[in-house]
């Protein structure tokens, strides 16, 4: 009885009877490959190669606006960016990195990684997953097209965002941005934070309620524990910062005092809401590298994770602790004494649950045989950059210290080390570690290691000087600066660390290109990992586990190969029990996630302009916006309706004794 | 699987890791993080009220409190009815929980019919607009987006009501959608027109005035009204069953999330006011 | 995973070490190197003038202290792990895997209480350096003097709430001036920070960590200059297009010079007639043909300037000897004809705008448009012919030489637009005359 | 399955929840009119606002246990929504507090009682 649920509800849904004859708008695609199966797929491994895919575009966007910026300051008083310009530059370069590059490069291993580390078959709402995809697509778009209007002067948005990436108010008022640059941003963000909200919903019930049988929760791969702390964090961070925007957009839309000081408004408000967001996410950057880190050191020490239960829990406790200690940011807009101290003493408690990880690194370090493949090079890499990173951090915590430092080059250092020193750093050990299993094949050792150095070496150049140049005086955020300030030196070195480090991170994507077509063919288990993941096939079938499979330990790949026939014969009763009762059932293809999500392109894009006349063709074709915003909306809103009729659908997999997969649909 | 061939535990689901069915757990999560958006929409409108500035709106001067205490008791009323409808389709009951579905938007209608009455009466009569105070901007934006969750609310319990149709066989999407059309045109013109325009008789406008002035939709909601009746009648075997629970039950969590937003904001917006 | 190391194994292996000597050598010999870490520029916040910036790097030390402690303790057991434990050969990592421990409870409590007993060393002082920097110690308040600095979109006004001045129609009002904040050494200085648009930052490192000039809140901060000298102030948060160019000046004076500069501030703007000549002038001043300045180059203070900028600072207040009255008359007709006056004010002679910064005494400023351009009549001649060059976007240029049209588009101003290299001239003669 | 369910075996649910559901109903209508008759009563003020903080969050703790089932439902269900709850709570709590401060009184505020002053 139970197995006959599990087979249905799966999927969580209703199960369509046998022979249906639903009026189907649009047919479920069933190809699996070229651009509709693309476009409509939900599985969760293709979808985290798609936000890996546009993450690294995105990467290598922020850094050509990074060197652009480098190339600025290489001299004092530079000509060769308008101050406009590159306002827009530092803008869009923390807007890109953070929200385009390196939270989905996360959402993109936790899409691939989760439902492999829990030995699931997919993620919980496999249509939603591709929903909060094509949603973050979205935002990507309306966050970027201002740069048309720099080639296309028929493109009046006035340039990129310009507010800086955290746009305090009143700065973002119609008053001072009257450009639509801005009312894309505020978009922007709100839709990738609806992405990111549905997406970690999905991640949460995935990892909490599709365990494999016997995965406790203190058996959880380090990795998904990290994944499931940041999907909560998310969720309960996005909706300030969700209000915040609508604030704002109703100041500029709507003649609302929010932030309007004429009518009573606080600006200061919106740097609240900002940052009890604004620093949650910052976790929400690094937690995930940690995780990853937690994954790669056992693997290349062959000894398991030093502390598990106290990494965990120091997990927890750096995502809780993370919400109480927003108004570091502001400790210079006047909190007063007791806010001030208060918020001082809760920032430097961070520092224990973090140390406590890194102390644990060292721990799994100690005793073991250390490979020092790529990966093991970046993960340790990471330790020592985001120590010292977190070391500025603390530095900062020392509000009277922090009011020389705020706003200055030193802040830019301390958040680059952990950024970059830690966070990208991380995520390069993980592209490297895990490649070989997403795509089959291994990255030469030689150019990585290469590539490694380059970035490690370009990195110190670029960041460390910063931390000089912060205490000397220079503000950030200048497009220029005079030549007596003593920042000449500093500035030039950082600059041609800038280009070490562009060169490196090249060097690193180059390689991978080049491995994806010729690299030597990776086995299943390339680097004697311990999860889940490595016990499948590289790359991972459909399917992802031909059985369901049983935990038994904390490492549970590493238990299995050394327990080998116990667990073969296990498997086996376990393949021959699901296809006794119709086979493994697959999620079907959707179009409607992608067609709720141009809903939503359509609605957002001309919300931001309603007040402005619809022009095409040089004629005013509608008076405002709105008509086309609210066409958007309804075609959204009808998806999703089409979408709750269609019901989850499915196929079955049916895996021969030799291994061959065949499909089936409908009876069974 | 025949749904009388099993006992459907409700509050147990054997395929899952922890025993909570992956929608129940999805909704828990959405609302606790509904719970930070509300948090800093009742933040924003409160830390406005600990010092206003001049020119502000004086609150006591605008609120209607029988309305709101109205509106309160109706809002219950709908989440006791959300409750019956969950134990309804727990039970199996497609007919009555299709009635208490309705009793529920019926309900969700009369608080939106009521807010509004509220808006419009705090703009023209009382001159508080979105713009022209601090507290309308706050006012008006939290309760403004209670308000819209309450409709978002009515339009999902729409779509489970119109759903609860769906043929056994498959297929009549077409006519699925024209029902659900008339769903959202007759419960919209009642909350947008008619609640609205009897609040106004109740207060002394006339009822002949209230129809002349608003025949067109009033029209529109009538021929939706009868679409409705003749769309509610069963016709055959349907899809829908005690199975569904936890799809009514989902959007039952929400509905009461919605009522517990609404049951601070009545005590943090409007009593404490009155002190 | 080839069976032979490859040789290109060995030198990734030295690489650390290699790396770490060249750091070494560079970081000890070479001169370049040298400066990139030297913090003794103008904004230093190392080398402090006054208590709060004294307390705030000494709090900021001991956060040095404590982490470097830790960085090298931590640092050397992981470098240790990291050499000690690596696999020698391809034989040990295939050989039998480690003993697979789990973890220690008693080491990880261990260290937790020492970081907490860490963090109280940096917490205590910082604690008690809030209290110390908000507000002038109570024995000091009585000797405090109190100004308020506004922020403009890019530029800074400076107010000295308790010095009036008498105002030609009667009244009196607070002394204001702009960009260059005069205040006397050795007392405190209670400063409220004021902005009339968007956020900015008052910070002038060598005396004060920075507090915003948020709007609508009453933030304040206060600083004392320990002797006289002359600061470079910025703004330190983003305000929009031009805020990498919102410097501003604190100038400290001893108590009598300081006097003597106040007294002079409270006279109405000087005038220049054939009497107060010392000798007649006969050529203009200003050569145009030179104003192309080359990208790089220092703006805001030449090299006599950098030399001793308080001396430098001095030397501007005096009056110059070869005025020409003419020119200068010329000027003081054209700042009106120009409509100049509808922005700026120049107190007792023509001009009643507050959207510019004040220009009484423009001419003894010793730089322009808030620390972008050192105030030689050449670079003032440049700030007058190309604003919008110097400082992109600022609101002289947009607004005065260039206004808007219904369609929302800038326009030149017929009245502004292009000044002659003639009335520039005359301008220059006039404002630098305002001493 | 098909079949109208009202057919199905009736022993096999659990038992109905109807009268209890009117009786949480009848509970929460009444607390909800003592909260509206409260404020208008003479009593002292802080009494009052404990009052209303107490029925509301009453109020609040009936419908979530029974309406919403919590009361029924595993516990982790009860964490999860507390998580964001508390959360939530918590960042209110703090920054009313920062707000409340003597820093925080905005200028705009401030001339308004520079005004009474002025009047008185
Ligand atoms: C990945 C992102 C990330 C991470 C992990 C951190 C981690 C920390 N950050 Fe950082 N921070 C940013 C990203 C991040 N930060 C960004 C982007 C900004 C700027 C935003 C902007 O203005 O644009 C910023 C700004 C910022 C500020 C504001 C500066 C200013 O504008 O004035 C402060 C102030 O306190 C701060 C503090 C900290 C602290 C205390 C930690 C701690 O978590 C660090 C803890 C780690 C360690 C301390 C090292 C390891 C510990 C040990 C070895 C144990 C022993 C140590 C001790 C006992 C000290 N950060
Ligand atoms: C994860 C986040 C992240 C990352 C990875 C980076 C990466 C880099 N950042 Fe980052 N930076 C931020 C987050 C990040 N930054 C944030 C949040 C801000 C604050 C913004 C604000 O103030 O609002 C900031 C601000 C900031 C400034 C300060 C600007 C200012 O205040 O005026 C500077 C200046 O040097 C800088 C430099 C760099 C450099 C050199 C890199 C390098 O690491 C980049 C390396 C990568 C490359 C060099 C790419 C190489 C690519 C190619 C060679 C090919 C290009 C091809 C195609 C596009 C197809 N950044
Ligand atoms: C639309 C208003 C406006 C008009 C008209 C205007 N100015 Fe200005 N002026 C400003 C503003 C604003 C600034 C500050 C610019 C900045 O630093 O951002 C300024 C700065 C200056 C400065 C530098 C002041 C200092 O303290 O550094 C001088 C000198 C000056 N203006 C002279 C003139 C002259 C001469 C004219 C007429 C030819 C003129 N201005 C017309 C607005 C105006
Ligand atoms: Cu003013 Cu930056
Ligand atoms: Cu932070």
């Amino acid at each position: 009885m139970a197995e006959a649920i599990a087979k249905h509800a799966y999927t969580g849904g209703a199960h369509a009877p046998v022979k249906k004859a639903t009026f189907e708008l649009f047919a479920r695609p069933t190809a699996k490959t070229g651009l509709v199966g693309w476009l409509t797929t939900v599985d969760h491994k293709k979808i985290g190669m798609l936000y890996g895919g546009f993450a690294i575009f995105f990467f290598l966007v922020g850094g050509l606006e990074a060197l652009l910026i480098r190339t600025q300051l290489i001299v004092p008083n530079n000509h060769f960016l308008e101050a406009q310009t590159y306002n827009e530059l530092f803008t869009m370069h923390g807007t890109t990195m953070i929200f385009l590059a390196v939270m989905p490069l996360n959402a993109a291993f936790f899409n691939l990684l989760i439902p492999l580390q829990v030995g699931a078959r997919d993620v919980a709402f496999p249509r939603l997953n591709s929903f909060s995809l094509w949603v973050w697509v979205v935002g990507a778009i309306l966050l970027n097209v201002g740069w048309l209007s720099h080639f296309v002067p028929a493109w009046k948005f006035g340039g990129a965002p310009s507010v800086g990436w955290f746009g305090y108010a009143p700065l973002t008022s119609k008053a001072f941005t009257p450009q639509l640059s801005t009312d894309l941003w505020v978009f922007g963000l709100q839709v990738l934070g609806l992405s990111s909200i549905v997406a970690s919903l999905n991640f949460i019930v995935t990892i909490i309620n599709m365990r494999a049988p016997g995965l406790t929760m203190m058996r959880l791969p380090v990795f998904t524990w990290m994944a499931l702390v940041t999907s909560f964090l998310l969720i309960l961070a996005l909706p300030a910062i969700a209000i915040a925007l609508v604030e704002v957009m109703f100041d500029r839309n709507f003649g609302t005092n929010f932030f309007e000081v004429s009518g009573g408004g606080q600006p200061i408000l919106w740097q609240h809401l900002f940052w009890v967001f604004g620093h949650p996410e910052v976790y929400i950057l690094i937690l995930p590298p940690m995780g990853y880190v937690s994954e790669i050191l056992p693997t290349f020490s062959r000894k398991p994770l030093f502390g598990y239960p106290i990494i965990v829990f120091s997990g927890v406790a750096i995502g809780f602790i993370g919400f109480g200690v927003w108004s570091h940011h502001m400790f210079t807009t006047g909190l007063g004494n007791v806010a001030t101290a208060a918020f001082a003493l809760a920032t430097m408690a961070i520092a224990v649950p973090t140390g406590v990880k890194i102390f644990n690194w060292i721990g799994t370090l100690w005793g073991g045989q250390i490979m020092t493949r790529v990966p093991m090079m970046f993960a340790l890499g990471f330790i020592w950059m985001f120590m010292l990173g977190g070391f500025s951090g603390i530095m900062h915590s020392a509000a009277p210290a922090d009011a020389q430092q705020q706003d200055s080059y030193f802040v830019i250092a301390h958040f680059h080390y952990v950024l970059i020193g830690g966070a990208t750093f991380a995520l390069l050990a993980a592209i490297h570690y895990w490649f070989p299993k997403f795509f089959g094949r291994m990255v030469p050792e030689f150019w990585g290691k290469l590539s490694f150095w380059l970035i490690f070496i370009g990195f110190n150049c670029t960041f460390f000087p910063m931390h000089f140049l912060g205490l000397n005086g220079m503000p950030r955020r200048t497009w220029t600066y005079d030549s007596n300030m003593g920042w000449n030196e500093g500035n030039l070195v950082a600059s041609c660390g800038a280009y070490l480090l562009g060169l490196g991170i090249f060097t690193y994507f180059a390689v991978l290109i080049w491995s994806f077509f010729k690299g030597k063919v990776a086995g299943n288990d390339p680097w004697d990992g311990r999860t889940m993941e490595w016990s499948i096939p590289s790359p991972p079938p459909e399917h992802n586990f031909a059985a369901i499979p049983t935990v038994h330990a904390r490492d549970a790949w590493w238990y299995e190969k050394h327990h080998q026939e116990e667990i073969a014969q296990e498997r086996a009763e376990h393949i021959q029990a699901e296809e006794s009762h119709g086979g493994i059932h697959m999620p079907d293809q959707s179009w409607y996630p992608i067609i709720a999500a141009f809903g939503l392109l359509i609605g957002t894009y001309n919300m931001a302009q309603l007040h402005h006349p619809v022009e095409m063709f040089n004629k005013v074709i509608f008076a405002t916006h709105l008509p086309l915003a609210i066409t958007g909306l309804c075609i959204l809103v009808t998806a999703c309706y089409l979408w709750s009729l269609e019901g989850p659908g499915g196929y079955h997999l049916h895996i021969a004794p030799d291994g061959k997969v065949t499909e089936s649909r409908g009876d069974h | 699987m025949n749904s009388h061939a099993a006992t459907i535990d409700h509050h147990h689901d054997a395929t899952t890791a922890t025993g909570i069915p992956n929608k129940k757990l999805l909704w828990w999560a959405f609302l606790a993080s509904d719970c930070m958006f509300f948090g800093a929409l009742i933040s924003t409108h409160l830390v406005y009220r600990l010092n206003p500035p001049p020119g502000n709106a004086v609150p006591t001067q605008i609120f209607n409190i029988e309305l709101t205490s109205f509106s309160t008791f109706i809002l219950l009323m709908s989440s006791l009815l959300m409750a019956l409808a969950v134990n309804a389709i727990q039970r199996g009951n497609v007919r009555s929980t299709r009635t208490m579905l309705l009793g529920t938007m019926f309900f969700g209608c009369l608080f939106l019919g009521g807010q509004v009455f509220e808006f419009t009466h705090f703009v023209y009569v009382k001159k508080m607009t979105l713009s022209n105070s601090i507290f309308g901007s706050t006012f008006f934006t939290l309760t403004g987006t209670h308000g819209t969750h309450v409709a978002i609310g009515v339009l999902l319990l729409g779509m489970m009501y119109v759903r609860t149709f769906k043929p056994a066989q498959g297929g009549g999407l077409l006519l699925n959608f024209v029902h659900l059309l008339a769903v959202c045109v007759t419960f919209g013109v009642a909350f947008i027109w008619f609640v609205p325009g009897m609040i106004e008789v109740v207060y002394g406008a006339s009822f002949s005035e209230l129809l002349r002035e608003h025949a067109i939709p009033f029209a529109a909601g009538i021929v939706g009204l009868i679409a409705l009746i003749a769309l509610g009648r069963t016709r055959g075997a349907v899809e829908f069953g005690e199975k569904n629970a936890i799809d009514v039950e989902a959007i039952g969590l929400y509905w009461h999330f919605v009522d517990i937003v609404w049951i601070i904001i009545f005590t943090a917006v409007y009593l404490l006011e009155y002190l | 995973m080839t069976r032979t190391r490859p040789a290109y194994r060995k030198f990734f292996r030295f690489a650390p070490a290699f790396l770490a000597g060249l750091g070494l050598v560079l970081l000890t010999s070479c001169n370049k190197v040298h400066q990139v870490f030297s913090l003794s520029g103008p904004q230093s916040t190392m080398v402090t003038d006054g208590p709060v910036a004294a307390r705030q790097w000494d709090l900021f030390m001991i956060t040095v202290y404590v982490t470097t402690f830790i960085f090298i303790v931590v640092g050397a057991v992981l470098a240790y792990a990291q050499i000690k434990f690596r696999a020698k050969s391809e034989a040990d990592e295939k050989s039998e895997p480690p003993h697979q421990g789990h973890g220690n409870p008693l080491i990880e409590i261990g260290l937790i209480a020492a970081s907490v007993a860490l963090l109280v060393i940096i917490a205590i002082p910082t604690v008690r350096d809030i209290w110390y920097t908000h507000d002038v110690p109570d024995e000091e308040k009585g000797n405090a003097l109190d100004v308020t600095a506004t922020g403009y979109q890019w530029w800074f006004q400076f107010k000295y709430d308790t010095e009036m001045v008498k105002l030609p129609a009667g009244g009196e009002t607070p002394l204001v001036t702009g960009n260059e904040l005069v205040v006397p050494a050795g007392r405190p200085i209670r400063v409220q920070v004021r902005t009339v648009d968007v956020i900015h930052s008052f910070w002038v490192p060598k005396l004060a960590g920075k507090v915003d000039m948020m709007p609508n809140r009453a933030n304040f901060l206060w600083f004392k200059a320990d002797r006289p000298g002359y600061y470079y102030g910025q703004c330190a948060e983003y305000c929009g297009e031009s805020h990498a160019i919102m410097r501003f000046r604190v100038i400290a004076l001893a108590q009598p010079d300081y006097d003597k500069w106040l007294a002079n501030q409270k006279q109405p703007a000087r005038s220049v007639t054939a009497k107060s000549l010392a000798a007649a002038a006969s050529v203009p001043r200003v050569q145009f043909a030179s104003m192309k300045l080359e990208s790089g180059a220092a703006l805001s203070g030449s090299p006599e300037f950098d030399a001793n900028p308080l001396a430098a600072w001095h030397k501007q207040q005096d009056v110059e000897k070869d005025e020409d009255p003419a020119l200068v008359a010329k000027g003081r007709q054209l700042f009106s004809d120009k409509t100049c006056v509808s922005c700026h004010s120049i107190r007792g002679h023509e001009g009643i705008g507050v959207t510019g910064p004040d220009l009484t005494r423009v001419g003894s400023r010793s730089t322009v448009a808030a620390g972008v351009l050192e105030n030689t009549p050449q670079l003032l001649g440049e700030w007058l012919r190309r604003p919008n060059h110097y400082k992109p976007g600022n609101k002289m240029w947009f607004g005065g030489f260039k206004v808007q049209d219904t369609q929302g588009e800038w326009q030149p101003n017929p009245k502004l637009s292009e000044l002659s290299d003639a009335e520039i001239n005359a301008l220059v003669s006039y404002l630098h005359s305002l001493k | 399955m098909s079949a109208p369910a009202t057919t199905a075996d009736a022993g096999h649910h659990e038992p109905s929840k109807f009268h209890f559901y009117i009786q949480i109903a009848m509970i929460l209508s009444v607390i909800t009119g003592v909260e509206v008759v409260l404020v208008y009563l003479p009593i002292a003020k802080w009494f009052v606002v404990t009052a209303l903080c107490t029925l509301s969050a009453v109020k609040f703790m009936f419908v979530i246990f029974f309406f919403m089932h919590l009361r029924w439902d595993k516990v982790f269900c009860t964490i999860l929504f507390f998580i964001g709850l508390v959360l939530a709570g918590g960042t209110m709590w703090a920054l009313l507090h920062i707000f409340g401060a003597d820093a925080s009184k905005p200028l705009s505020a401030a001339m308004l009682e520079t005004a009474h002053l002025a009047i008185a």
